[in-house]
């Protein structure tokens, strides 16, 4: 018997990150972050869910199917739209990839699409998930209606109160939705409640995590899933630009899965990656390194260690920690991560929606701000070329903005 | 330290048992302690109470809130407890972002210095562990690992190798508080033929009629909601004591009646 | 002089309709049904409107520029989803057209960016659109947006209650939504009322008519603009289908532009259309000839030829009459019109949700409850493959889904 | 008919004036016709009510629906002229689906049948008016026409040429009700350099001054909504009686004094 204990591969070979956004082997590291901080009771339905990922990534009937399920149901390639006028108002080449004409609003049904089919080729019958905003259980509960599995939504009293509607577009999609009345009874609680929730039925249910957090391999897993959309943006762009690639690629950053998919398309690049952060919930602006849900990476904490809630107009963004990778590629000065608050949302949203008729989410807006704020103050050279992703529809903000306004 | 004592007491014959209070539940919390004490508890264990306690149903989820609606911090709660004396060993349990957030090496030193010589981190697997378990050998703490229902043979076997103090042997899958149920028998089972290390076995353990079916395979319990609901109920540390005295009598009123291992 | 006057072309050559759904010439005649009923002051405007249309249509230029906004920014060809588990459950091929996906939820982006473009290209700077649920009036606000034009909607006043978050998208996109307190204060009346604001300032507006009703040229243009639904289907039938075509082709009518899109694609096939009303919105089923808004075609009237409101659950249905090319479709044969109730939406759309995971308008949920009854009833062969259009997404209906649950 | 009457009376050197009132809107409005007729009108426009006026602005709306509202129907409207004379011609105005749904030939024998021998359909342009105007014709029923300030030459030749009775020149690109602009002028002016017919201005005639600007180039005037505003305000046939024998007199004076033609 050893005396001090040896970190240890969950199962299989370690294969080490070599290259920028690669595979994190099993430790699931980038870097320093990430890992997998559960309870025991979790380590085997991580496990067994790393290897059946890594075995269905490399099976080529896995990608077909999950190809067409993107395609024939999601309406896969989205779009990528040049924005004309706002290009002309601002002196820049502006692009968006339009996540937000993806099936139920946003790209989280890309993610959900795959682990909806993982978990059905694990034998699994339910799905589990958190949401705050409600897009991610929206995505968990269209999928699972698709694929024939139970849905089992996790949302705090809070975001239930204020999404209403979203909690009635997954009852009526069939999903059964938890209120979580702990904590502060938002995204970071029911994140929580969900990872209770998965200890007491791991046998039969699958835990479908919304963003690229959690234990290892969901932030590497969530990336891959997502990765369609840098892919796909990457081809487009080569078609739409002369120079072949965008100078600057920007997405705002909740969990941050649509901006980890976005960047995975382009790491390889010289384009500069840009993170948008709300800055009521800047885990790398405001953050220290910690550990929550399963990951070490920044995470916003009071002076003794306690998480803290995040605040900002998107419940989308309204979560503590940032994905692992997102830290590795700071670290690294791979990508950048900047902050635009409350403020300068609505009139980006508002200013996108007059210029180029798209009524974006206010997670999304936030990428559009900054690109906004970047290019009026020149830090952008005149008639750089920027894709931004339009992570989600703003149809669920209405009421948000109808109050604000 | 921890481990001595406990197999010390093992081997008087005594099933063990280990109450757990929330830190900093009460002005008055550290007078749970004196009282667990002085009903037979063997070790103590302290909740260092956490924003988001993954691990912990409703009750200790709300103990933690209260404690740290308080106010509490790691720190206030250590220097409480240096400048009390217990009698009996105490473990801190916590989750591992107060860990990172104070640095591993200072964190175990801290608990060392307040008399505190072990650690419980539910949300660290054996996997995470190296750094942590390195700086409490340091301190002269015992990080205690976890096992749970779904670990398998040979994971249980490196977890009860890795442990110190003892191995927590988490009886159901399950939050604190969940119900007790039968498959943590067979995990202690499994434990103790694999390490010699006093195995306890925790969650959902409630009632003396829970712990005496416990003891039947482990080696002793850690009780924490049951408690903690009547804390929070308003049970004053007076009360909480004669709960625990009155655990530590059906225990060893057990462990007499039956002196030869027959249980059945 | 003459002593009776001639009917006479307004511009040009009259080419007679010789085909299934062809150019009905410039009486706008679809047999008995269409023409040009409007006040002498519109006259000119509806010559030069198809006049500028019969031209742009025919301009390559213009095919290309359009071709590219609906690709690039409303997101087309959107997809054909197989309806795996709800075609196992009734014993058929079902096939979804999803127009739910289309930029601002629905069908009517088609018609809207090719008006936009056209409008643009006759020198108007103002876009005039009538909307009832909404859903035109977004798609009128989104073009107008994208193209540099000022909007302005007419919405009943009931409507504007009823739809309150899609007035408030209008407004966020910088459309000005003007209350219609006539009459019923629903869609009919502000399609009144956005004809006689258009005889204020037909020089600088183009009149954005949101169906395939209005005066000519706007049922054949606005079908024209639609085809590319049907155009679209048609090729990805032929890729899905080892048959080719499906066997029937399905959508419901409201004015009746989704169908008259999705049809056009099929008219020349032996598929069997079929138009789907909303019962309390049934024109063929309920209405006599009659005219109104410009056009003759069935019409719901009372039996003083008095025009009744139309009451549907679905507020894009509410319309008393049919767009003149399907009158002409039903008397000629070429397709059938059969009736939905109010009671049969919502469990259709429902079943559609758990069993697809779309979320499909109440509108759209008109088709499918009629391909759901007539697969249960067994008027549907076994294993037929039945094409639905689904002309919009749920979300603008949760309110009203609600209120009825 | 009603062109013999209007041509003759122009030929007298008077200057046209059709007042209009909403069949229906009152249970006494037939006395608005006798009281018009009193007051010097040389022909009385009846607007038959229709759901959906499109060429209607709010005043004119507001008095369909309310005569609906009070249960009217085109057959009961014309029952109750047929049973008056009234000594002026009779114009009725309505809506094209009316005349579909009783069908154009039914619909116009039932208008002479009740003593109502002209017909305008704004709804209805020249392009579509080929069987109603048969139909009218074979009736004896006048279909006049309207012409607008956008109509194009070669157009308003047609329509002057196809118009019975009159020719209904509408001053505005508007509603009824909407301001009286001087485009009419032109307008009036054009139609009587294409035909000898009468040429009447509408939409927007609301004052005598109105009124007297319109005859500077038509052959007379229809006022419409002006009149029912005060209808709905509650004016009693008398007191539109009064207001109609106000607009004759001006028209008449301003006839007198300028008998030579030589208007400004
Ligand atoms: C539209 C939209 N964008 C962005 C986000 C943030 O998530 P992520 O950073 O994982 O893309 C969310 C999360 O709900 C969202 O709904
Ligand atoms: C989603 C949707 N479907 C259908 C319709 C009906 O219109 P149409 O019959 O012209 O397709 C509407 C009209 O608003 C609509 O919003």
């Amino acid at each position: 018997m050893t005396e001090v204990a040896l970190p240890r591969p969950a199962t299989g070979v370690t294969r080490p990150a070599a290259g920028v956004m690669s595979d994190p082997g099993s430790s699931g590291r980038f870097g320093e972050y990430g890992g997998r901080y559960v309870p025991e009771s979790l380590i085997p339905a991580c496990a067994e869910l790393e290897e059946a990922f890594r075995d269905a990534w490399a099976d080529p009937r896995f990608r077909r199917d999950l190809d067409r399920l993107l395609a024939v149901h999601a309406g896969r390639p989205t779009a990528l739209t040049p924005a004309w006028r706002l290009s002309e108002e601002l002196g820049i080449n502006l692009l968006l990839k339009r996540e937000d004409l993806a099936h139920t609003g946003s790209h989280k049904i890309n993610n959900v699409l795959g682990q909806a089919l993982l978990a059905k080729r694990m034998g699994k019958t339910r799905l589990l998930a958190e949401t705050g905003a409600g897009q991610h259980g929206v995505a968990t509960a269209t999928a699972a209606a698709l694929l024939g599995l139970d849905a089992t939504v996790f949302m705090g009293e809070v975001d239930i109160e204020r999404q209403a509607l979203n909690v009635f577009r997954m009852k009526m999609l069939g999903a059964e939705v938890i209120p979580v009345t702990s904590g502060t009874r938002t995204l970071k609680d029911s994140t929580s409640e969900a990872l209770r929730h998965w200890v007491t039925c791991v046998d039969e249910a699958h835990y479908c995590l919304g963003s690229v957090m959690g234990p290892h391999p969901y932030p590497w897993m969530v990336r891959e899933l997502q990765r369609v959309v840098g892919d796909e943006a990457r081809r487009q762009c080569a078609a739409e630009l002369s120079t072949g690639t965008p100078d600057y690629v920007v997405a705002c950053i909740g969990g941050g899965s649509n901006a980890a998919g976005t960047f995975a398309g382009f790491a390889d690049t010289g384009a500069q990656l840009v993170g948008v952060e709300a800055e009521g919930g800047a885990a790398v602006a405001f953050g220290q390194v910690g550990v929550l849900h399963g990951f070490r990476s920044y995470l916003l904490q009071d002076e003794n260690g306690q998480v803290t809630e995040a605040h900002s107009i998107a419940a989308g963004l309204d979560y503590p920690g940032i994905g692992p990778e997102h830290a590795h590629l700071r670290d690294t000065g791979r990508a950048r991560y900047v902050t635009v608050g409350d403020a300068e949302v609505i009139p980006a949203l508002q200013r996108l929606a007059r210029t180029e008729g798209i009524l974006c989410a206010l997670e999304s807006a936030h990428a559009i701000a900054w690109v906004i704020r970047a290019a009026e103050s020149g830090e952008l050279p005149p008639w750089s070329t920027v894709l931004v992703t339009l992570s989600g529809r703003g149809d669920k903000d209405m009421a948000t903005l109808m109050e604000a306004s | 330290m921890i481990e001595t004592h406990l197999r010390r007491r093992r081997s008087e014959g005594r099933s063990l048992l280990v109450p757990y209070v929330t830190g900093g539940i009460r002005a008055d919390w550290i007078d749970y302690l004196t009282a667990y004490a002085r009903a037979g508890a063997d070790a103590i264990e302290i909740g260092l109470p956490f924003s988001d306690p993954i691990l912990d149903g409703p009750v200790i989820q709300e103990a933690s809130g209260r404690a740290l609606r308080r106010g509490v911090t790691v720190r206030g709660l250590l220097d409480e407890v240096a400048a009390v004396r217990i009698d009996v060993p105490l473990i801190a349990m916590t989750y591992y972002n107060l860990v990172v957030h104070r640095g591993a090496a200072d964190f175990c030193r801290d608990l060392a210095a307040a008399g505190i010589h072990g650690l419980i981190v539910p949300d660290l697997p054996i996997d995470e562990s190296a750094s942590l378990a390195e700086a409490a050998a340091a301190a002269g703490v015992d990080l205690t690992l976890l096992a749970a229902p779904t670990t398998s043979a040979e994971r249980l076997a490196e977890i009860a190798a890795a442990s110190r103090g003892f191995v927590y042997a988490v009886s159901t899958m399950g939050t604190t508080g969940a119900q007790f149920a039968a498959s943590g028998g067979r995990l202690a089972a499994d434990l103790r033929q694999l390490t010699d290390r006093p195995v306890l076995l925790a969650f959902g353990v409630a009632t003396p009629d829970d712990a005496l079916t416990a003891v039947q395979s482990a080696d002793g319990v850690v009780i924490g909601a049951a408690l903690m609901r009547r804390v929070l109920e308003g049970g004053t540390p007076d009360e909480l004591g004669a709960t625990v005295a009155g655990l530590r009598k059906a225990l060893d009123l057990d462990a007499g009646r039956l002196p030869d291992g027959a249980r059945p």
